[in-house]
Order: structure tokens, then C-alpha cells, then sequence
């Protein structure tokens, strides 16, 4: 029965494909199934939020228009928590027994994420992470999946800080932010070069709300490090690259970059143009990548961008949060169910294949194949966003399988190099 | 371990630093010091300011010339702002304590979040030729956006040194503080000269606030932090003297700026609140005051 | 029984805004003297309570108690420091102690830092089916704690001589009130109750971060709450806290963005401009004009 | 006759500017003393050193004997010292009962239902019974004045500063508030009188001293005090 069902939707999707029938015709019959979530969508984390979420619309109403999951319409929830963690417990006890939603996922970022954590275990609920960072470490709740390209804190340097080696640096220098994210990539970094025979010349948290990073930059310089690990907000970016390009960090400084987040966001890319050359830096996708399928998912991106008047690029959040859905998707088609069990199951046992890649996750729901990158900020114009979209603008150094150049060394030539 | 020559160029950009913290202090010396408003919605008008000049500065104007140009609306919104608190608080009379406060508190958080609306929560720059690059002497470098910051404080702070003491509603600005009832005998209405000096107090802030956002990005919550450096600074000067408030700025600036060097950056933000504290403690009337 | 756990979330948000609104009218209300720096007092709450519970996993009651005398120690200092000056200065000074505390906690590894700490709750329920039930009822029992102790002092020689204060601190020193001491006095039971407060939080979010502990919009609705409702009586807190917290609820989830903090905002300004003495003054106007 | 306040060598300084240069008053028990001087002479900032507004001046006070030099208002009050304000201080959001109440409570320590009678009594001696329950910032401006009294006598004083309580008063407001001084001397109560409206001062005081830029330039009786040239000088200027 439930076979025919699907069989007819299927063929009434097609041709709903061919001539776009309204929607809801469609699915006459049948209860939507409920997929919801609580996105920032203001406050710090509002931004990426706002471009993350447009990822996952593109995806709902593409299962949509293939006829939706099991032959049921997806219907999508989204409060906004504000980018604040205290909102987020009650939000998501109201998707689970207000809206009833039969699968939940985790808010952008760590902060909103771990408030849910406990509960969504109680509940025994699946909940596809969000770009978080080892949230579930602690509550080991064995029905999370985590779409961040990341794994433990170590991943994240390793590419950076071997470019250095090469370039034979001895010594760092770790500056970062005051706040959760930057924090763990700076403790990452630190773990690494504690095994290695480097020296670390200087190593210091700022505070958020900072002025004027010229004091921070002179005491860096007067550090003379080789390598610059900088682990900062999107809003210090130009800041400190302001800082950097008029205090100077001297000749000796190797590479310069590491965990400097907002660098992946076009108005902050923007507005550091000509800035950000020779930069290197982390990444979840710059072009060039080779994924089926994910030129044709920015070309639609960015228009729904523009309309929307978010990141109209959205390398980082929007792909992976479109994969997430592929995720469910994939799942849901395999196991012929709702139940967050065996979804769950499915998703520990298999390989999914989404626009950002094969997708795997190790038994905390962190990706057993971690695929960041860290790349090059070539010959960069001002004042000009579309230049990002093409490859060769940020060239991605390592990992060896992704790898599009060499890193250019020492940062002084790096920055003038075209 | 900090060498002595480090701590010298802290000290150097704790002065340029310092002269922006004055600069943008500077109104509300005015407002709180001399008029004695709770003029907390001071720091959002600050951002406003640099909103405006980033929207001003997209026709391609210079930003400072922008922070200029916007003088004269920031000095009726000033007058308007005056106008409306006398009218529904001082007048009324009805405990300007409690209610003030929260009326400019709310006035500030209105503020704040309708910038949120407006321009969403990332950061917004202005640019200009001498935005990014620095002045070298040899071995030290300063950034020009800082020192276009200390011209704006000196500036400003001589212009209305003088004025308050050139100038008859100058002067009677500086007495309606201590003494309503002089003034009138000065024959002039204390109400007008409070409305004046508001303007004046708002108008510097458009300038104030140009600079802000040549200094750095600026978005729109910054106001909060500001709350604490521009009342660390009145108080410090001790109320209404502006002299006092670049002498209060400098201090506040070389001393966070020693911190950052030394100390460990992350300590900074308590330097100014840590110093305002301090001053209440010890010495309410500040560090120039009667 | 299977009452929707919703209920529980949201009902333990706005009990707790009734104890914040409440706390902080003790002082501000009865006294005149605003305390911009509420989410201080919560922080001094919730971080003392983490403190407690990972060194010896303290039971939550503990928690609270040790919270309490924390921040009320904390009011009592901020007061000594400034309620001898103009009220303004002790506005500022409490928005100085926000940053401070921020900081330190930022610098301090052993709650988390500025990374935040995951605390995992003890299962002990006591006599309730889930954790957030034992919380809202929990919050409940404070929420009605705090109100009686604000009617209690409105209605004491305490109450009487923070009006004369509010109204005249000159007078009220002229008939013999020893006014420092009653407004030290107030400031620490009001920050005690907001530290009361925000002892709850990390079991709540099982979870605690500095920025959004140290929220400035906490200060906003503290005061906007008392001010809307009316600061005379008791009562008015409550009225304002329930009104304003279930709004911001119910906009979380439904209107959802930045609005939802400008509700707060919006509503104070009107207040203080149109009805100074907020619902409660409204309502007297209403009764006086139907007479 | 008995000196129940001694004002010795009471010097007072705002920044730079000296207020009071050693003034020296002695008063006696019963006694009603005037306080005259042109403006700015020192006349508000020597009661607020005796009613303890300020405490940060050299020199001693001592009253019934002890020296009180150190004591905040509410202590002096305690012991007392009660005063009115030259502009009114109501405590404008209670009603005129509440307002007596307040000292009942924080110096006799009680605000029970005699103390309300006993607040009465003295709202009824003031003529201020019908106003009882009105909230006092509804009051006209003599009966601001009379409740200010009327709460300084709630506060049991033995010695009452009158600070311009008829500025603003038309002719025969002024003697009625008179009349009240005079009922309250009567009672025992030592009374201060500051007073720009002469004839009332002349009228009241047995004494009356005359302050001149923080220094007491002549005293005696309001006869002398009238013919005295000084004071003249001081108040028409040469």
C-alpha cells in the first residue's frame, strides 16, 4: 500500500518537475513529515546562520520537488535562538512536543548546540550537527552527526604548521580571541606544537570589543616568530589585518594565518581585498574542489543569496548544510523510516555521498575522515567579490589530496606574489 | 622579559590610543559632566554616528569630512533629545533618577537593535587613503587612522576649551552646572543654555563617532563597552573639565595599552572599568574635579 | 502525568525573570537607585554554583544558597563602594562590574574560560519525573520566596525609610534614617536574589558560557520589568515580569529575530514617557476616572 | 541659663572658597534664636554642620553636652536636632501621615496606631488634620512648610532649625507659621530661626545673630541688632 503510494507520488513528482504543479497537490494525502531546527539568525552567529539555513531550504524544497521523503512533503521548522545558548533548550523541547518533529538538527556553532545535548539524549532523539566543535565528547550521545569537516582540535593546524615546517620555521606565535570557537582551535595548535621542537615566542588571548590591535602586533614583532597561528573573530579580521599590514610582523615571518574565522565570509572577504594576499588559512571548501554537483548548488545559492541579501559565496556553512540534508535523505530512503534509531544506525554504518563529498562519521558522530583545507590567498583585488568564485584565488595547500600549489614563503613575498 | 624600548612604543600608542578615548568621551563630558543628564545613550549615539558616516561615505566623501557634514544633525537630534527629557522628566521633575536612566538606557538599547536591523550584525569599514598604512620614524611605525584620531582629540578638545571659556553661552554652559540661578541673573534662560550645550555635546559625537569607524570596524553592540571607557573617562577627568578628559583618556589609554603589552591582552577590558571603580572609591570627584 | 514538557522550559524562564524583576525593584523601585549590572549578580550566581558543583558536586540546593551569598556580598561591595554618591554613579559602577566579572571569568580555566564548560546533571530527581521539572518547580519556590521578602520589606520600617530615600535622602537622614545603611542593606538583598537567580542556569543548560551569562539584555528587561509593571508595590515586578517574559517567549518562537529584543526597549521608553508609574499607575488612573 | 548647643570655632570649606571662618555660637535651652545675613553668608551652610548635612568641617559642635562634631544627620537627628528645608523636602510619593511617620519610626522606632494618634495631635496643632491622608505632593506651599515642621516635631527634637520656612509666604501665612513656632517654644523646644523677612525674625527671636561672609559680624537683641551699623553695611552694601 505504502509502495503504490509512493509509486504514484513518484511519477506526480516527476511531473511536477516537468510542470510545476503546486506543491502541496502533490503530497493530498499524507501527514507532512517534520524536520526542524533552531538557527542563529541574529546576533553574532545571525550571519552565517542566515547563509547555513538558505543551504538547507535549497535542499527541502528539492526533496520536495523528487516527492519527499517516503512520499511525505517535508515540512521545515526553524526558530531563531539569537545566537544565544539559553534560548535553545526551550526551542527545542517545543519542536519535540509542540511541533512534534520527527527529526531534529543542532543549531550553527558550538554555543547553541550544547545547551540541547542532554535532552535530545533523554529523549533519544537523532540530531545532525551543525558545525560544532566536539560537543558531543562529553555526552557521548550515540545518535549525533556532526556535518563539520573537522574532527578533534589537532585537524585543524596540522595542515598549517607542516607548511611552516617546510618553509623550516622554529618558532610561533598564537594569538587568539576570547571566545569558545577561536579558544579550540588555539588549544589544537598548541597541543601540536607542544610536540614538535618549535619554541612558542608568544602566546595570548585578546578580548572581544578590542580597538586597536596595534599594541598586540608590535608585541608579536618584537617576538619574531617565523610562524603567525592567529585564531580570530570575522569581526577582528580587517582589524587586525589593518594592524598587520601597518605595524609590519617583520621578514623573518614564514606564513601568517592558521584559525582566522570569517575569512571564508564574502563581506568580510570583501572588505579586506587586496589584505588578504598571501594569507593562509583553514577553509571547509574554496573552488576548485572537485564535488559532483556543488558548482550547479552555488549557482543556485547565489542567487537565492542576493535575493536574500546574505553571503552571496557561502563557501563554509551552506554546501555542508544542504549535506546534511542529502544525510537524512539517504537515510531515510535506505531504511524505509522515520525512526531515529535506525536512521541513526544507518548513518554510523555507511558512507554517505553528498555535494561536499563522501561523508563518514567515527563513534562520537565526528567525520572519520576529516577534509579541511588550508589555503593561499592569491593576487586578490579590492572591492570586488565575485573574484572568489574562481579557483586559483585561494589555493589550497594541503591536504595532499586536494592539493592545488605550493604555499608561497616568507609572508612578505607571499603578500606582494601574484 | 618586556623589554624597556617595547614598553616606550606602549606607551606611545597608549597616548594615540588614549586621544581617542578622549575624543570620544569628550560629549559626554558635556552632557553628564557639565549638565549632569544620565547620558547613557551617549555610546549608542557614538555608533550612530559611525553608521551614518559609513553610509555617508559610500558617495566617496572622506569619512572625517563626513564626521563633519554630520555635526549639524547630530546637533538637532541633540537638541531634540534635550528638548523631549526636560520636557517629560526635568520639568516634571517626577525622579529624573530612576527614570532618566532608563530612558536613556532605553533610548541606547533602540538604538543598538535597529542598527541590528538595519545594517544585521557584521562589522561595517570605511576607507580611506590613510587607512591602513603608517607612518614610519624610524624603527617605529604609527598607524595614520590613529594619528587622525589624536588630531581629532586635540582638536576637539581645544576647540571647546576655548569655547567654554571665550565665549558668553560658553561660559554660561560652564556656570549653568554649578548655578541656575546666577545664570538667570546673567539674564539668560538656563533651559535654552542646556538645550545648547546638549547640541554641542551630540554634535561632537558625530565627529567622535566618524572616527570610531576609522579607527576600526564598527558594529552595532559596541556601544556597550563604551558605556564603561567613556564614563571611566569623565569620571577619571572629574565632572566637565576637558582638559581633564584628555588628560583621563591618555591615562586610560597608556595604561590598557601597557597591559596588552605586558599583562596579557585579555586583561584589557578590566582596565578601565577596574580604574573607574577605583575612582569611585577613592575619588568621586575625579582626578580634576572641585 | 504527561503535561507538555514545553510548559516546564518556558515556565522556568519567566519564574525567573519574576525573581530578577523583583530583585532588582527592591533597590531600584523602593529606592531609586538602578542597577544596570543584573547580569553580574546572575553570573556571580550561576559561576559560583558551577564552582560548587565540580569541586564537590554540591547538590543543587547548596548551589543556590552559595550563589546567593556570593552576589549578595558582591551588592554589598558594590554598594559600600558607591551608594554613598549620586545613584548614577552607582548605575555605572554596577555596569563596571559586569566587564570586570566577564573578564575574570574569560581568564579563569577552571570554569571554562571563554570556551564554556559542559557539566553533566546528577540524575537525582527527587520526587519528579524529568530534571526541568524539579528546575521550574524549583524556580517557583524562589520566585515566591523573593516576592514575599520584596513585600515583607515594602511593608517594614525598611520599606518605608528606602521610599524616603527615593523621595528626599536629605529628609530622610533629617528624620533619623540611617540612609547608607538601609540602601546597603537593600543592595545586598537584591543582589543576592539575583544571584539566587542565575544559581539555577548551568543545571538548566547543563551548560555555561561567559557571553551569554554576562547578556547585557538581562539588564534591560530587569529594569524594563519593575518599570513597566509599576515600582511602587510589590506586585508591579511580577505584572511586568509575566507580561514581558511571556511575550519574549512566545516571539522567540514565532516572530523570531532581533524585534524580540526591541519589544523590551520600546515598551520602557513609552513607559517611562507616557505612564511613569507603569500598569499599576494605569490601573489606579482607570479606577480614579471610572469613580 | 543652660547651653543645650555649643558652636565652637566651626570653619568650612568648599574647595578654595571659605564658607564659615570659625563662627561661635553658643545657644541656650528655650531660647529662640534668629539667624540673619545676606546671601551667601553662611547661614544655610552653618545649620547643615549643625544638623549634620555636612561633617567635614574643623572645629566642634556640642549638644546637651557631647560632642557631636563626628555624627552623621540621622545620628544628630537621634539625639535631637530636627530641621526644616529652605526649599520644602517632602517625601512627595507618601501621603502627609506617612511623611511624620518616617521619623517615628527610625527615631522613636515605632509607627503603631498611638504614634498615628500622636502624628494627629500634631498635624491638628498645625492645622494640617484635614490633610492627614493627602499625598503631600499635592500640598500648596504653606503646607509643605507647616508638615516640614510638623515631621521635625515627629522626630521629638529638643532643638528645631526653622530654615526659611516663610520664604514664599503671603502676610498672614507668615504669622501663622509664627504662631506654630511660638506654640512649639512654648513646649520647651529650642528653635533656630534663618529668616530673610525681618519683621518675623524680629518678631520671634530673643536673640539674633547676624552672619557676614562665614563670620558672625554682630548679635544682641533684635533692637540693637536693627540700629547696629554693621549690619546695615551688610546688607545695603557701603
Amino acid at each position: 500500500m505504502d509502495k503504490i503510494r509512493r509509486k504514484i507520488l513518484e511519477t506526480g513528482g516527476a511531473g511536477l518537475l516537468a510542470a510545476t504543479v503546486p506543491t502541496s497537490m502533490a503530497f493530498a494525502q499524507s501527514a507532512p513529515v517534520k524536520i526542524g531546527m533552531s538557527m542563529p539568525q541574529t546576533g553574532g552567529l545571525g550571519a552565517g546562520g542566515q547563509a547555513a539555513l538558505i543551504g538547507l531550504r535549497m535542499w527541502v524544497d528539492d526533496v520536495n520537488a523528487k516527492g519527499g521523503l517516503l512520499g511525505r512533503k517535508v515540512e521545515f521548522i526553524v526558530y531563531d535562538d539569537q545566537s544565544n545558548g539559553a534560548n535553545t533548550p526551550g526551542i527545542y523541547t517545543k519542536l519535540l512536543d509542540v511541533d512534534k518533529v520527527d527529526i531534529l538538527i543542532a543549531p550553527y556553532a558550538t554555543n547553541p548546540t550544547a545547551p540541547i545535548m542532554p535532552l535530545v539524549k533523554e529523549r533519544g532523539k537523532l540530531l545532525m550537527g551543525n558545525f560544532s566543535f566536539q560537543v558531543n565528547a562529553k555526552v557521548q550521545h550515540d545518535m549525533w552527526f556532526n556535518n563539520a569537516p573537522w574532527n578533534d582540535a589537532k585537524g585543524w593546524s596540522e595542515g598549517f604548521l607542516e607548511a611552516g615546517k617546510n618553509a623550516g620555521a622554529k618558532s610561533i606565535a598564537i594569538f587568539a580571541a576570547d571566545a569558545e570557537f577561536q579558544q579550540n582551535l588555539a588549544n589544537g595548535c598548541r597541543e601540536v606544537v607542544k610536540n614538535t621542537d618549535w619554541n612558542l615566542v608568544y602566546d595570548q588571548n585578546y578580548p572581544g570589543n578590542n580597538t586597536d590591535f596595534s599594541s598586540i602586533i608590535r608585541s608579536v614583532r618584537a617576538a619574531r616568530p617565523e610562524v603567525v597561528f592567529v585564531a580570530c573573530y570575522p569581526n577582528e579580521a580587517v582589524a587586525i589585518m589593518r594592524s598587520v599590514n601597518e605595524i609590519g610582523l617583520g621578514s623573518q615571518v614564514q606564513i601568517f594565518g592558521g584559525g582566522m574565522v570569517g575569512l571564508q565570509f564574502t563581506p568580510v572577504m570583501q572588505s579586506l581585498g587586496s589584505l588578504l594576499n598571501g594569507v593562509v588559512n583553514y577553509n571547509s571548501y574554496v573552488p576548485g574542489m572537485k564535488f559532483p554537483g556543488i558548482e550547479d548548488f552555488f549557482k543556485r545559492y547565489t542567487e537565492r543569496a542576493i535575493a536574500a541579501k546574505v553571503d552571496p559565496l557561502g563557501f563554509y556553512l551552506p554546501p555542508f548544510n544542504y549535506a546534511t540534508g542529502q544525510m537524512i535523505e539517504q537515510a531515510v530512503n535506505a531504511t524505509k523510516t522515520f525512526d531515529n534509531k535506525r536512521l541513526a544506525d544507518y548513518l554510523r554504518r555507511n558512507e554517505i555521498n553528498t555535494i561536499v563529498g563522501p561523508i563518514s562519521f567515527d563513534k562520537n558522530g565526528e567525520r572519520s575522515k576529516p577534509r579541511m583545507v588550508q589555503a593561499q590567498f592569491r593576487n586578490i583585488k579590492d572591492n570586488d567579490w565575485e573574484q572568489f568564485k574562481n579557483p586559483g584565488k585561494q589555493v589550497v595547500i594541503w591536504p595532499a589530496a586536494d592539493k592545488q600549489g605550493d604555499v608561497i614563503t616568507p609572508f612578505d613575498r607571499a603578500r606582494k606574489a601574484t | 622579559m618586556i623589554s624597556l624600548d617595547l614598553l616606550f612604543e606602549a606607551v606611545l600608542f597608549g597616548i594615540l590610543l588614549g586621544c581617542f578615548y578622549a575624543a570620544v568621551s569628550l560629549g559626554l563630558s558635556v552632557a553628564f559632566g557639565l549638565l549632569d543628564v544620565p547620558y547613557v545613550a551617549h555610546p549608542a549615539l557614538l555608533i550612530l554616528g559611525s553608521y551614518f558616516t559609513f553610509l555617508l561615505s559610500k558617495t566617496g566623501i572622506d569619512p572625517i569630512i563626513c564626521g563633519l557634514l554630520l555635526m549639524p544633525v547630530f546637533y538637532v537630534i541633540g537638541i531634540a533629545l534635550y528638548r523631549f527629557y526636560y520636557e517629560t522628566f526635568e520639568r516634571r521633575s517626577s525622579d529624573t533618577g530612576v527614570r532618566g536612566l532608563a530612558f536613556f538606557f532605553g533610548i541606547a538599547f533602540i538604538i543598538e537593535v535597529c542598527l541590528i536591523l538595519v545594517f544585521g550584525v557584521d562589522q561595517r569599514t570605511v576607507s580611506a587613503t590613510y587607512i591602513g598604512s603608517s607612518l614610519e620614524i624610524g624603527e617605529y611605525r604609527f598607524p595614520y587612522r590613529m594619528l587622525v584620531a589624536f588630531g581629532i582629540a586635540i582638536f576637539l578638545t581645544t576647540l571647546l576649551t576655548l569655547y567654554f571659556s571665550k565665549t558668553f553661552n560658553g561660559r554660561a554652559i560652564k556656570a549653568v552646572g554649578q548655578d541656575e540661578g546666577a545664570l538667570r541673573l546673567m539674564g539668560a534662560n538656563p533651559v535654552k543654555i542646556k538645550q545648547l550645550a546638549f547640541g554641542i555635546a551630540t554634535a561632537v559625537n558625530a565627529l567622535a563617532g566618524a572616527m570610531l569607524i576609522i579607527v576600526g570596524p564598527v558594529e552595532p553592540a559596541m556601544d556597550r563597552i563604551y558605556i564603561g571607557r567613556t564614563f571611566c573617562v569623565v569620571v577619571l577627568a572629574g565632572l566637565g573639565s576637558m582638559s581633564g578628559t584628555l588628560v583621563a583618556g591618555l591615562i586610560l589609554g597608556i595604561a590598557e595599552s601597557i597591559v596588552m603589552m605586558t599583562l596579557g591582552a585579555s586583561w584589557a577590558p578590566a582596565v578601565s572599568f577596574g580604574l573607574l571603580l577605583l575612582m569611585l572609591g577613592i575619588r568621586p570627584q575625579g582626578l580634576f574635579g572641585r | 502525568m504527561n503535561v507538555n514538557e514545553y510548559i516546564f522550559f518556558a515556565g522556568f524562564v519567566i519564574l525567573q525573570f519574576v525573581v530578577l524583576a523583583t530583585a532588582w525593584n527592591i533597590l531600584g523601585g523602593y529606592a531609586g537607585y538602578v542597577n544596570f549590572g543584573v547580569p553580574a549578580f546572575i553570573a556571580v550566581g550561576a559561576y559560583t554554583a558551577v564552582v560548587l558543583f565540580k569541586s564537590i558536586s554540591a547538590p543543587l540546593v547548596v548551589q543556590i544558597i552559595g550563589g546567593g551569598i556570593l552576589a549578595g556580598l558582591l551588592g554589598l561591595t558594590v554598594g559600600l563602594l558607591t551608594l554613598k554618591l549620586r545613584g548614577i554613579f552607582f548605575s555605572i559602577a554596577t555596569v563596571a562590574v559586569v566587564f570586570i566579572l566577564e573578564t575574570v571569568v574569560m581568564n579563569w580555566r577552571y570554569v571554562g574560560g571563554a570556551t564554556g564548560l559542559q557539566l553533566t546533571r546528577p540524575q537525582d530527581l527527587w520526587i519528579f519525573d524529568t530534571y526541568t521539572r524539579m528546575l521550574f518547580f524549583v524556580m517557583a519556590v524562589l520566585a515566591i520566596g523573593s516576592v514575599s521578602i520584596a513585600r515583607y520589606i515594602q511593608d517594614s520600617f525598611l520599606g518605608r525609610g528606602l521610599r524616603a530615600v527615593r523621595d528626599s535622602e536629605e529628609a530622610a537622614e533629617c528624620s533619623g534614617v540611617p540612609t547608607l545603611k538601609i540602601k546597603l542593606i537593600a543592595c545586598t538583598i537584591s543582589g543576592a536574589l539575583m544571584g539566587i537567580a542565575g544559581a539555577p542556569m548551568p543545571m538548566y543548560l547543563s551548560y555555561i558560557e561567559p557571553t551569554a551569562t554576562f547578556n547585557l539584555n538581562y539588564s534591560i528587561s530587569a529594569l524594563g520589568m519593575p518599570i513597566i509593571g509599576g515600582t511602587s508595590h510589590w506586585i508591579g515586578p511580577v505584572i511586568g515580569a509575566l507580561l514581558l517574559a511571556t511575550i519574549q517567549q512566545v516571539v522567540t518562537v514565532t516572530v523570531s529575530n532581533e524585534l524580540n529584543v526591541l519589544v523590551v526597549g520600546v515598551l520602557l521608553v513609552l513607559f517611562v514617557v507616557l505612564a511613569p508609574d507603569g500598569i499599576l499607575g494605569l490601573i489606579k488612573k482607570w479606577k480614579q476616572s471610572s469613580k | 541659663m543652660e547651653t543645650i548647643l555649643e558652636v565652637n570655632n566651626v570653619v568650612k570649606q568648599f574647595g578654595g572658597f571659605t564658607a564659615l571662618s570659625g563662627v561661635k555660637v553658643n545657644v541656650h535651652k528655650g531660647e529662640r534664636l534668629g539667624l540673619i545675613g545676606p546671601n551667601g553668608s553662611g547661614k544655610t551652610t552653618l545649620i547643615n554642620c549643625i544638623s549634620g548635612a555636612f561633617t567635614d568641617y574643623e572645629g566642634a559642635i556640642h549638644f546637651n553636652g557631647q560632642d557631636i562634631s563626628k555624627l552623621k544627620a540621622h545620628e544628630r537627628t537621634k539625639r535631637g536636632i530636627a530641621r526644616s528645608f529652605q526649599i520644602p523636602r517632602p517625601f512627595s510619593s507618601m501621603t502627609v501621615m506617612e511623611n511624620l511617620l518616617v521619623p517615628f519610626a527610625f527615631v522613636g522606632g515605632k509607627d503603631g496606631p498611638e504614634q498615628q494618634a500622636e502624628a494627629m495631635e500634631i498635624l491638628r496643632g498645625m492645622g494640617l488634620a484635614d490633610k492627614a491622608f493627602v499625598q503631600s505632593n499635592q500640598l500648596s506651599q504653606v503646607e509643605l512648610r507647616k508638615m516640614e515642621l510638623a515631621r521635625a516635631m515627629a522626630a521629638k527634637p529638643k532643638l528645631l532649625i526653622s530654615d526659611e520656612a516663610m520664604a514664599g509666604l503671603s502676610g498672614n501665612e507668615v504669622d501663622e507659621v509664627l504662631e506654630i513656632l511660638f506654640d512649639l517654644n512654648k513646649l520647651g523646644i529650642t528653635i533656630i530661626m534663618i529668616e530673610h523677612i525681618m519683621q518675623a525674625v524680629m518678631k520671634f527671636s530673643e536673640r539674633v545673630i547676624c552672619l557676614d561672609a562665614g563670620k558672625i559680624i554682630c548679635e544682641g537683641t533684635p533692637e540693637n541688632i536693627v540700629k547696629n551699623p554693621d549690619v546695615q553695611r551688610a546688607y545695603l552694601g557701603d
